[in-house]
C-alpha cells in the first residue's frame, strides 16, 4: 500500500477570507510578527499496489477532477 | 429575570434571539458587544447562532478567544445561565465551557428544516417546562452539527444526564453521535443546543414548541 | 504583473477590451486624442453590454416603471416600491451566469452577494432571497459539478450573511449546457424617508471608500460578461473572485449604521467593474467631476497599477460621499466593524473623472459622456418564426395513466426541488411566513402586526421560444398568479432577461418580444417594473440557451392571517378548478 | 522572516466526514483501490524575524490557542 499526501493551497491573488480571518485571531490574541496567512487543505490517501508512477498519475487525476479547484488552487503531491 | 445577548460579527440570529427574549419575558435583553470584558448582572447569557467572524478556521473558534468569552466563563463559574444555541453551541464547545466538538454534517451540505426533538433530561433549568421523554418541533439550520466526543466522556455524559436534548424518530439531520441534538455542563447552567427553539415561538412560526426552553430558563409560566 | 499605463494602444487590445472599430473611433472623437491604457481600461467597462446596456436600452424604454406605489424605478441600485405605514419594498434581481459557469460555487456566491449590496446600498435590511437556476441535461457531464457548486454557493453566501431565501426555480435543458443561469434576486426592507441614493451632491467633498480591500479579482470580468464564450473559455480564466459574507455581513451592519449618524450623500456599491462604475455613476448623476488618489485604495496585493485598481472586481466594497463634519463618527463605525475606510478623493465641478497614481494623473475623462454617451444599438431583429403549436391528435394517449402520472411528477423538471431548498436557510430572522415549496414565499413585514410581503420568480424559456410576446406576457402572468394565490396584491416586479447573442436578428427578435409581451402583460395588470438585468451573449459555440426573461415579483398582504397556502387539505374537502 | 507550514489533521478514530464523501466521490468517479482517505488543513504562515526556535514556539502556542482544536486534531510544524 502507498500512503500519500495531497496539499491543495490557493492560487496566489485569490481571496482568502480564512486566511485573513485568522491572522486577525492571532493577533488578537496577542502573537506579534505575524505577516500573511494563507489556508489550504490536505487529503491523506491510501492506495492498493506499490507502483508508485502509476499511484503517482493516479493521484494527479483525482486531484485535476476532484480534490483540488484548478480555477483557484494549486495541488502537490507528497508520497511516503 | 434579566437576560443578555451576546453580539459578535458574523452572528446573524442575535435579531431572532433578541425577539423571542422579549416576546417570552416581556423585557428586551441587553446587547453585550465582542470587546466587552464584562457582563451586566443577568440571570441568562444567550449566545446567538450564526458564523462569528466568518466561522472560519472551524465554526465558533475564533469567537470562542475573544476577550468576551473570558467573561462569561467567570459568569459561568459564577453559575449564571448560558445558553448558546447553533454557532453559540459552537462557540461554548470551542472555549471547552461543553464537552465534544461539532463537526461538518455527513451530508456535507447545509441543512435547514424541522426536526423533532426528544427531551432526555427535563430535569434541568433549561427544560423544566417539557416532560422528560417528550417530543417537540424544532428547525435546524447549520453547516456543522454533527457532535463528538470520545466514548469514555459520552459515557460519563450519559451517567451525569448532561444529554439534554435527541433528535427524535430518524430526524438526525447532521450524523450526530447518538443523535445528540444539544448538552448541558455537570453543574447544570450551561446549555449547548444546534436547533433553533426561537424560530418556534409564536403562531407566525408555526408552532410554539421552542418557548419552553426560555420559559424555563428565564421562570417564565408557560402559557 | 505590473500593467504600465503606457502601454501602446493597438488595435488588438481594442478588440481585446470589447471595442469595436467604430466604437473606439467614437472614443477618439470624445476626448480629442488617443486614450491612456487606464482610460482604455474604463471605456471598456462603461460601455460594455454588461454596463451601458446598448443593444437592450431602446427597448427596456418601452417597459411601463411606473404606478402609484413606485418611488424608485429603474436606474438604482434596485427598485423601491411603497408598502404603506412609511415602509418600502427594495429589491432587483441580477445575474451571475458567466462567473458561475466557471466557478460555480464562488461564482453563484458572488451573485448573491452583489444584490444583497445593491439592497443595503440603498439603505434597507435585507429581508428575502430567491434564486432562478438554470442548468443543461441532467445527464451532461458538466450538470452536476455546476448544481452542487452553485447551490452550495448560494446557500453558502445567503446563510452566512443571514437572509432567508424563500423561493426560486431549478430546471434543466439541454440549451443550458454551454451557459448556465444563476439569476439572484434580493428583497429589503427601508423607511420611504430614509433611502439612500448614488447621486452626489456638493463640490469638494470626500468620497470615501468602504468595506474590503481591492485585489486583482475578476479584472476584465464585465468585458468577459459580455463576451460570447468559446472553447479558449477555459484557458482565459480570469482571477476568479471569492465571495466573503463574514465582510459583507459586517458591511451591512456598518453601513445601515453609518446612514442613521446622517454622514452619507450619496453611496453606492462596487459591482462589475467596481471603482470605475461607481464613481462615474456617483459623479455622472450629480453633474460633478470625481478625482480619485489610487495611491489612497486599500489595496490586498502589491504592485498594482492603476488599470488594474479601476477594473479590480473585487467583493464586498462600496464608494460614498461623505459630509466631511461625520468623518470621524463614520470612520469609528467601520473600524468597530474591522472594514477599511479610506478617503480616496473628492467631488469636483468640472465634470472631469480624474484618476492620479503615483504622482502620475492616468486618467483624465469627461465624466457624463462616459455614460451618456456609451455607444446604443438599434439591432436589426426579425419576429422568431415561432414553433407552431402541437396538435393533440399528433400525442400519441398514455398507454397506462398511472405511469405517466408517475413519469412526469418523478422527471427532472417537475420532481420536487426540496434538495435543493434544505440547503438554504429558510426560516432566518422569524418572519418566513411560506417557506419554498409554495407557490410564493411569504415574510411578515418586520415590527407591523399584520403586513406581509410575497415573493414569486416564474418563467418558461420554452414558451418564449415558441413565440416571445406570448411567453412574455405568460412569465409576469405566472409571477403575478403565484403572488396573488397567497393572498397578496401583487404590487411591482423586476425582470432579469437572459438571452443569445443580440448581434443575431433571430436572438434580437426573442429579446424584442419578449420585452414587449412582458410591457403589455405588466400593464394590463398595473405591475410595472422598477428594476432589473440583462445578460445577453449567452452561447457557445453559436448555440444559444432558451431565451429566458425571468420575472420575479412582490406583493402585499395586508393581514397575513388570511393568508393562503398550499397544503392543509382535508379529507372530503373539495378540490375547484378557476380560470380558463 | 520565516515562512511556515502548520498541518493539522484528524486524530484516529475521529470519524471524518469529508473524507469519507472524498472516498465515495473517488470510487464514484472510477478510481480503484482508493483506501482511507482523510482531510485536515494546511496553514501557511510568514513570521517576522529569524530565530527558528522563537518562532516555532510561538508556532506550537499558536496551534495549542487557536489553530487546531486539540479535542479531535493533531498539529505538526514544518519550517522553511
Ligand atoms: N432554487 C430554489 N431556491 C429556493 N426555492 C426553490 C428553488 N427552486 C424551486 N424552489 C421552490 O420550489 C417550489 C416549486 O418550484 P416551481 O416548480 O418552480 O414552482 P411553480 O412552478 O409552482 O412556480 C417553489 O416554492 C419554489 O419557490
Amino acid at each position: 500500500m502507498i500512503k500519500a499526501r495531497v496539499t491543495v493551497t490557493l492560487k496566489n491573488g485569490v481571496l482568502d477570507p480564512q486566511g485573513k480571518a485568522i491572522e486577525g485571531a492571532l493577533s488578537g490574541l496577542g502573537f506579534q510578527g505575524v505577516g500573511h496567512v494563507r489556508q489550504g487543505k490536505v487529503f491523506d490517501i491510501e492506495l492498493e499496489g506499490t507502483d508508485r508512477n502509476a499511484a503517482e498519475a493516479n493521484l494527479k487525476d483525482m486531484c485535476e477532477r476532484l480534490l483540488a479547484n484548478t480555477v483557484i488552487e494549486n495541488y502537490t503531491l507528497a508520497l511516503d | 429575570m434579566k437576560s443578555a445577548v451576546v453580539q459578535l460579527p458574523g452572528l446573524n440570529r442575535d435579531r431572532d434571539m433578541i425577539d423571542a427574549l422579549t416576546k417570552i419575558s416581556g423585557q428586551a435583553p441587553v446587547t453585550v458587544w465582542q470587546t466587552e470584558t464584562s457582563i451586566p448582572d443577568v440571570d441568562l447569557i444567550v449566545i446567538p447562532g450564526g458564523f462569528s467572524y466568518g466561522d472560519y478556521l472551524r465554526c465558533g473558534a475564533i469567537a470562542a478567544r475573544m476577550p468576551v468569552m473570558q467573561a462569561i466563563r467567570d459568569k459561568a463559574e459564577k453559575g449564571v445561565k448560558v445558553l448558546g444555541v447553533c454557532n453559540g453551541f459552537q462557540i461554548l464547545v470551542e472555549t471547552g465551557l461543553l464537552p465534544g466538538a461539532l463537526m461538518r454534517n455527513t451530508s456535507l451540505r447545509f441543512v435547514c428544516k424541522e426536526v423533532l426533538l426528544e427531551v432526555v433530561n427535563a430535569d434541568t433549568a433549561f427544560t423544566r417546562a417539557y416532560e422528560e421523554g417528550q417530543v417537540i418541533r424544532c428547525p435546524v439550520a447549520h453547516h456543522d452539527g454533527n457532535y463528538f466526543v470520545d466514548e469514555e466522556t459520552l459515557a460519563s455524559m450519559q451517567d451525569n444526564r448532561q444529554i439534554v436534548f435527541r433528535y427524535a424518530a430518524g430526524t438526525n439531520p447532521n450524523g450526530s453521535l447518538s443523535d445528540i441534538a444539544g448538552v448541558i455542563n455537570t453543574a447544570g447552567n450551561v446549555l449547548g443546543m444546534m436547533p433553533h427553539p426561537e424560530n418556534l415561538i409564536e403562531a407566525a412560526h408555526g408552532g410554539l414548541d421552542g418557548r419552553g426552553i426560555f420559559a424555563s430558563a428565564l421562570d417564565v409560566i408557560v402559557a | 504583473m505590473n500593467i504600465r499605463n503606457s502601454i501602446e494602444i493597438t488595435p488588438e487590445l481594442v478588440a481585446s477590451h470589447g471595442l469595436k472599430p467604430d466604437e473606439y473611433q467614437r472614443i477618439l472623437d470624445l476626448i480629442g486624442r488617443e486614450p491612456t491604457f487606464t482610460e482604455l481600461g474604463i471605456f471598456s467597462a462603461m460601455w460594455n453590454e454588461h454596463c451601458s446596456y446598448k443593444s437592450s436600452k431602446k427597448w427596456l424604454r418601452t417597459l411601463p416603471i411606473k404606478g402609484p406605489r413606485v418611488i424608485q424605478g429603474p436606474g438604482e441600485n434596485a427598485g423601491v416600491v411603497d408598502i404603506d405605514d412609511g415602509d418600502c419594498v427594495v429589491f432587483k434581481m441580477e445575474s451571475h451566469n458567466h462567473p458561475s459557469y466557471i466557478e460555480p460555487y464562488q461564482g453563484a456566491a458572488t451573485g448573491v452577494g452583489g444584490i444583497l449590496r445593491d439592497v443595503f446600498t440603498m439603505g434597507a435590511r435585507p429581508i428575502a432571497a430567491m434564486n432562478a437556476l438554470r442548468f443543461g441535461a441532467p445527464d451532461h457531464p458538466k450538470t452536476k459539478h455546476l448544481v452542487s457548486g452553485v447551490v452550495a454557493g448560494v446557500g453558502g453566501y445567503g446563510n452566512s450573511f443571514g437572509v432567508p431565501t424563500v423561493g426560486g426555480e431549478v430546471e434543466f435543458d439541454e440549451r443550458y449546457n454551454g451557459n448556465i443561469l444563476v439569476n439572484a434576486f434580493a428583497a429589503g426592507l427601508a423607511k420611504s424617508d430614509a433611502i439612500f441614493y448614488s447621486k452626489a451632491e456638493g463640490v469638494g467633498l470626500p468620497v470615501v471608500y468602504l468595506g474590503a480591500k481591492t485585489g486583482r479579482d475578476g479584472v476584465g470580468g464585465a468585458t468577459m460578461a459580455s463576451a460570447e464564450f468559446d472553447e479558449s473559455i477555459e484557458e482565459k480564466r480570469p482571477t476568479v473572485q471569492v465571495g466573503d459574507p463574514f465582510t459583507e455581513k459586517c458591511l451591512l451592519e456598518a453601513c445601515l449604521e453609518l446612514m442613521k449618524t446622517g454622514a452619507v450623500i450619496a453611496i453606492q456599491d462596487m459591482g462589475a467593474a467596481g471603482l470605475t462604475c461607481s464613481a462615474v455613476e456617483m459623479g455622472a448623476k450629480g453633474d460633478l467631476g470625481i478625482e480619485l488618489d489610487l495611491d489612497k485604495v486599500p489595496v490586498r496585493e502589491e504592485r498594482m497599477s492603476a488599470y488594474e485598481m479601476m477594473l479590480s472586481e473585487s467583493q464586498e466594497r462600496m464608494l460614498m460621499v461623505l459630509r466631511p463634519e461625520k468623518e470621524d463618527e463614520a470612520k469609528a463605525i467601520f473600524v468597530k466593524w474591522g472594514l477599511d475606510f479610506a478617503i480616496v478623493g473628492k467631488t469636483t465641478d468640472d465634470l472631469r473623472f480624474r484618476i492620479l497614481h503615483q504622482g502620475e494623473e492616468v486618467a483624465n475623462l469627461p465624466i457624463k459622456e462616459l455614460g451618456d454617451e456609451a455607444p446604443e444599438y438599434d439591432r436589426p431583429w426579425i419576429a422568431g418564426n415561432g414553433k407552431s403549436p402541437l396538435p393533440a391528435s399528433e400525442v400519441a394517449e398514455p398507454q397506462d395513466y398511472n405511469v405517466a402520472l408517475l413519469k412526469l411528477v418523478g422527471s427532472p423538471n417537475q420532481a420536487s426541488r426540496r434538495w435543493v431548498w434544505e440547503q438554504y436557510d429558510t426560516f432566518i430572522q422569524g418572519n418566513s411566513l411560506q417557506r419554498p415549496g409554495g407557490d410564493a414565499g411569504v415574510v411578515r413585514v418586520d415590527g407591523h402586526p399584520t403586513k406581509a410581503l410575497a415573493f414569486s420568480s416564474d418563467v418558461t424559456p420554452r414558451y418564449v421560444e415558441a413565440d416571445p410576446v406570448e411567453g412574455g406576457k405568460q412569465a409576469v402572468a405566472e409571477c403575478w398568479r403565484n403572488i396573488s394565490a397567497t393572498g397578496a396584491e401583487p404590487l411591482a416586479a423586476t425582470d432579469n432577461l437572459n438571452f443569445g447573442n443580440p448581434e443575431k436578428p433571430e436572438i434580437m427578435g426573442q429579446l424584442v418580444g419578449a420585452i414587449q409581451g412582458i410591457g403589455e402583460a405588466c400593464r394590463a395588470l398595473d405591475f410595472p417594473i422598477v428594476s432589473g438585468n440583462v445578460s445577453l451573449y449567452n452561447e457557445t459555440n453559436g448555440i444559444a440557451i432558451l431565451p429566458t426573461p425571468t420575472i420575479a415579483g412582490v406583493g402585499l398582504l395586508p393581514d397575513w392571517s388570511k393568508m393562503a397556502r398550499i397544503g392543509d387539505m382535508r379529507d372530503g374537502d373539495v378540490l375547484i378548478m378557476i380560470g380558463t
